[in-house]
């Protein structure tokens, strides 16, 4: 689904510091990832459609069929439930299978081979199976996706024990989580997002891994928590530096994983600016918004000064056109907005569906 | 991958091919057949020489040389006909009637889009002309289609419903259950394959053992046959009688038509490339150019001279003008519209009562 | 799937006053429901894995092919991903399919078509298409069904824009929604209580219809709201009773309707109590418990007294063994402890998983 | 239903059938596998007697009438060969060496049960045996199975998969996709189709149009055989060419073998007289009984006598009574028991590193 890609080269992002360390784009720390796991454990192999073309999944899985073989790269048949279904009976046998999909909306042909037998076989035969899985799917965003094509299904997954989902923000993310991700012993989701594939980030060689159900904070802050993950963050950070203007200091969550969630980190932060917005590419009914901001006003009811508030999508199915898109999506603005609602007013934003 | 080799060969007939079909039409149907195909790969062409433009921000998938398939199908329907198709839908909408304004006004994402800006080019949807339902899913409309059909065996209608498909579609168990279903209830449905070889750049050889796509079908119990998709004519007639087939009670046909696309899976330019297909085989099939060989049969036959293409020409490039400056000068969609049909709210037929 | 037939028909409810009306099982209510709206509309068929057998889906189609025939009443493959599409294209052209699944687990195999096609072509056409179909299935519990025979997937669903989801909790409403379901130009799913339907309950005879989207007062209270759908409901009014003997005045709100939310009733029975406690069949995390509890804390955020609590199953698979399901499901005493702690001491339930 | 014509004929050889195959095997095997199936029987029966007390709380689906199969497949395997069923567990988890007490521990929901009482009668697995693994979902073991043969034939491993289905299971999307895919890669799985005619209730004919399942499985370039599932050597016979083929990288086999389950689909009784199957039809079966058939087929040839049948029913009698004894004093799960074995938490093979 290359169709995108004009749209995802033209976006802006800043240029992180060499001077930190090695700069490599979100793709290649994707590639790396798969690189080094594919090298080091004779287990691991790499399959979903087109992972062999010249596409190569955005780029994230070239070069690695001529480096490891077709036998541990390879394409698959347009089979989702059964791919799932193979790549869970591989899992259980031995083999660390990591397999991708250009979109999570194709994921969704597979929820009976995701929900009821990867995240439950462990559970089920009593421990003696282990289902090292990695699913792994890239949100789309814009240029005509639309209802069928942009699906962020991650809030779907929140619920569903022996499940673990994770959405990187950075390229950094992108491979400490992927390789942590492959060396679990349960089944993880993860959930990319298209346009954070444009971004550099400081990337270390090598073997490295980011702690799945560990949040990180992205900037300190006094006022308000603003939590989410993937490129919510992205959208949160610009939003932070516009609130910042307005003399309102927001506290950035990552929370890099969002099944487990770190609830602890959540509510440490919520203690310290007393607010919280929860921001996610996925709809705003149930999913990550509404288990976050539960949450909050479950375990952190003492701290909170004002309502919960969260920015999702609205209770809609995605546009296509490109107008109606911007009108769809929410943005830096929109949650900056929202946030200056929720401290200076103590007002969360109305129901989008009936803006 | 540098191989130059031929992977998927053309094995129909060409122009002989024709032979068979051409007594069986009328010469204005002929014609229109002709006509609607060089249409549809001038209005392609238009698309693909401005896609780059950005004003149609939406996925496209052409079907310059599959367009016999499109045409030759819709010729043998009536307009009460439902057609489904996936992605690749450009070919049956046009074929079937849809408004090329509407399309385009869609594609540019205007708010008198066929359907309103919601879809995009996947959903090129005008159900006053059976354009019934597309999906961006693979395999998505296949049920559908068989439960339209199933509709209209109970509803007793004179209708028939033909889903278009693709090569990899066929991996898709909802496509292999659709067929079991539609076998056992005998409904009007005509599952129309066209086999292009390549899923997105993915080789039918890595995705499906070598294997008959018809007698997969037929262990179905579908009525299933293989025609030329590059002759207007034999696609025409197979469905035909598959639609001869499906009202008189008959039941559903698998029909498998091997086709070509000549540009990339998806986007304006052509990627052979980039070395997924060869581009010796690409060229081999431009050769068996569905508009071109039939032109020829026409020209044979003397139906069709340079000056009346030259006509056709000229009125198909002036409709497409038209409607593209129409597209580009209609309204952009509000955020009111945003909200607008996320819920249906008329009462429906049983509403009256309770 | 009659394996527990033994266990609900052993399952004692208090047997409703005839002087109120005429009495029904809730089976029969469904059935009536089914017969009604097939004798009503020639549009209408019925469709599911046996609804023609002698087991007739817990009996709620008995009877239904001799009235109505072979065509309008029948049988299907096992094949629920294509019967799902099968049922929206029929839907999309003029009728009006129930398609009928034992359990919802079996649902999850139909997701793509659920929810990437029937709820969104109305939206994805610009409403060209109606899709008036009716997903129904009955969550099961006890008695083995194990992990994937009693998932309760309704909090799955509360995200996805352009479905309705309904839960009943008496015979009455199992009538009066599914006739309404029947009658709704959406895609509605219904999710019954396999332990409900041994409940007997007043039932009119002939057509009326229980409105979608409107949330129902069992019992008026001042101390707490306790909020829920489905079986839940029948829980939480057993704890009423405890609660009122420790002089706790409970409200229960039943939902009906999971989707869209009744947040208006929510909202003010909050603002009379001050507290909630949400019980669900389903998983805790994410989904019902989550959407009710973020509403609260979003828009009842002033009216709230005590911290947002919720019940629902643990963040585990449901185990198949019997002393296992005594442990792992939410009984009466389990909600009455929640509301006590909560009206008395201001405390939420701990996290269930780390029990 | 009040037909009581018979919908489904067995139309194996009966008797007469072993034929062909009693000269491959030695007489030690041939009484195993006797005894195996009357194991079998004997155990299904003592729970089909004891169901109603309530003591197992477990959905049950019984295989008394196909034993045959279960036993003849094993009897095929090694011990490091893989079995993966459905929800039809218990003839696959004995015939494949799973340990009986631990059955019924788990039947009886309690601790020491084969899967700690997480799992009830539809997930009866052992994998020090190669009961590998099993769903309660119907077809949702087929991949799986599917993906462990990928995964032996990653490694090098010597290993053969089986997978057992039934024929509502060939309905499912999922097996056509399975099948497609084994059949690309050749990966050694045999799917084992007991084709008993019913889903539940719902006959065959409700659910498929009539149809030969071998083309179906060969329409996916998988090799395709029928088998009298009544003959425990044809099982047996045609299950080891089936391993032959699956060792020697020749791929996947779809094996059909025609039973009969003697009672309900689920429980304890019979069911056939709400009317959904004859009894009559019921009846012709239970004439062809596997274990009767055997049983006559071995006396004659003088391997077996009614001496040597009370003493096997004796073994087994003792065995059952000690197994049931032992199940209903073993302690129940604790409430900690419940929390265990959500996530897996030991370190992968990979661990040691990053
Ligand atoms: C379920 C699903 N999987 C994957 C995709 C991505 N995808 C879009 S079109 C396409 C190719 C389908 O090939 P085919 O059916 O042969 O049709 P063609 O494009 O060749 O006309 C793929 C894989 C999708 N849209 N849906
Ligand atoms: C996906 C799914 N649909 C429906 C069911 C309910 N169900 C359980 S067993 C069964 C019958 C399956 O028939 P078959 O595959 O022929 O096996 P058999 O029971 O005859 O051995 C059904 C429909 C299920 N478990 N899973
Ligand atoms: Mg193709
Ligand atoms: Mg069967």
């Amino acid at each position: 689904m290359p169709w995108d890609e004009g749209l995802v080269n033209s976006l802006v992002y800043d240029q992180p510091d060499p001077a930190e360390g090695r700069v490599t784009s979100y793709v290649q720390a994707v590639n790396e990832a798969l690189s080094l796991a594919l090298a080091h454990d004779p287990g691991v192999f790499v399959l979903g459609q087109g992972v062999d073309d010249p596409s190569a999944m955005f780029g994230t899985t070239r070069g690695l069929q001529e480096k490891f073989g077709r036998d541990r790269v390879f394409d698959t048949p347009l089979s989702e439930e059964a791919m799932m279904g193979v790549a869970t009976g591989a899992a259980m046998n031995g083999m660390r299978p990591v397999y991708m999909h250009n979109r999570p909306d194709f994921v969704l042909l597979a929820f009976n081979q995701l929900i009821t037998h990867a995240a439950k076989f462990h559970y089920m035969d009593n421990g003696q199976t282990n289902v090292p899985l990695v699913v792994w799917a890239a949100i789309g965003r814009g240029w005509g996706s639309g209802a069928q094509h942009s699906q962020a299904i991650q809030g779907l997954l929140v619920g569903v024990p022996g499940l673990k989902v994770v959405m990187p923000s950075t390229p950094y993310d992108a491979k400490g989580l992927l390789l942590s991700a492959i060396l679990d012993n349960n089944p993880v989701c993860i959930f990319e997002h298209r346009w954070l594939m444009k971004k550099d980030g400081i990337v270390p060689e090598g073997l490295y891994r980011v702690p799945i159900g560990k949040a990180v904070c992205r900037r300190p802050g006094r006022d308000i928590t603003i939590v989410g993950a993937s490129h919510a963050i992205e959208l949160a950070m610009q939003a932070a530096e516009r609130l910042s203007d307005d003399g309102i200091d927001a506290e950035i969550l990552d929370l890099r994983t969002i099944k487990p969630l770190d609830e602890a980190a959540i509510l440490e932060s919520l203690h310290k600016t007393g607010r919280i917005l929860v921001v996610d590419t996925g709809w705003m009914k149930g999913g990550v918004c509404a288990e976050v901001g539960c949450v909050a006003a479950e375990r952190g009811f003492a701290d909170l000064k004002a309502p919960v508030a969260r920015i999702g999508l609205p209770d809609v199915p995605t546009p296509a056109g490109y107008t109606l898109e911007q009108f769809y999506y929410p943005d830096a603005a929109r949650i900056a907005t929202a946030a200056l609602d929720l401290v200076r007013h103590g007002k969360a934003p109305g129901p989008v569906s009936s803006r | 991958m540098t191989e130059t080799n031929i992977r998927y060969r053309y094995d129909g007939d060409g122009v002989p091919g024709f032979e068979p079909f051409t007594g069986r039409h009328a010469s204005a149907e002929l014609l229109d057949l002709y006509r609607s195909m060089l249409r549809i790969r001038r209005i392609e062409e238009e698309i693909g020489r401005r896609y780059h433009e950005d004003q149609m921000k939406t996925p496209i998938h052409l079907v310059i040389g599959q367009e016999a398939t499109a045409v030759g199908c819709a010729g043998a329907l009536r307009l009460t006909d439902l057609l489904y198709s996936g992605h690749r839908t450009h070919g049956a909408y046009l074929a079937k009637g849809g408004d090329l304004k509407a399309m385009l006004c869609e594609m540019h994402c205007r708010v008198n889009g066929c359907v309103g800006s919601r879809g995009g080019s996947m959903h090129l949807i005008d159900k006053r002309v059976g354009m019934a339902g597309t999906s961006a899913i693979v395999g998505g409309a296949v049920p559908i289609a068989t439960g339209a059909a199933l509709a209209a065996q109970m509803k007793g209608e004179d209708r028939v419903v033909v889903v278009f498909l693709g090569d990899a579609t066929t991996e898709e168990g909802v496509t292999a259950e659709s067929l079991n279903f539609a076998a056992l209830k005998k409904v009007p449905v005509i599952f129309f394959c066209e086999n292009n070889f390549y899923s997105v750049q993915s080789p039918l050889a890595t995705r499906q053992p070598n294997r008959d796509l018809r007698n997969w079908a037929a262990a179905h119990e579908v009525a299933a046959v293989r025609v030329d998709g590059t002759n207007v004519l034999a696609v025409h007639d197979a469905v035909a009688t598959a639609v001869a087939l499906a009202r008189s009670g008959g039941g559903p046909t698998f029909i498998e038509a091997p086709v070509y696309r000549f540009r990339a899976h998806g986007g304006a330019g052509d990627d052979s490339a980039t070395g997924y297909r060869a581009e010796a085989e690409r060229d081999a099939w431009e050769s068996v150019c569905p508009i071109a060989q039939f032109g020829d049969v026409l020209g044979q036959s003397g139906l069709l001279d340079d000056p009346a293409i030259n006509a056709m020409e000229r009125e198909i490039s002036t409709e497409i003008a038209e409607a593209f400056a129409f597209a580009l000068a209609s309204p952009n969609p509000t955020e009111e519209d945003l909200y607008q049909h996320v819920y249906a709210t008329e009462a429906g037929p049983t509403d009256a009562v309770g």
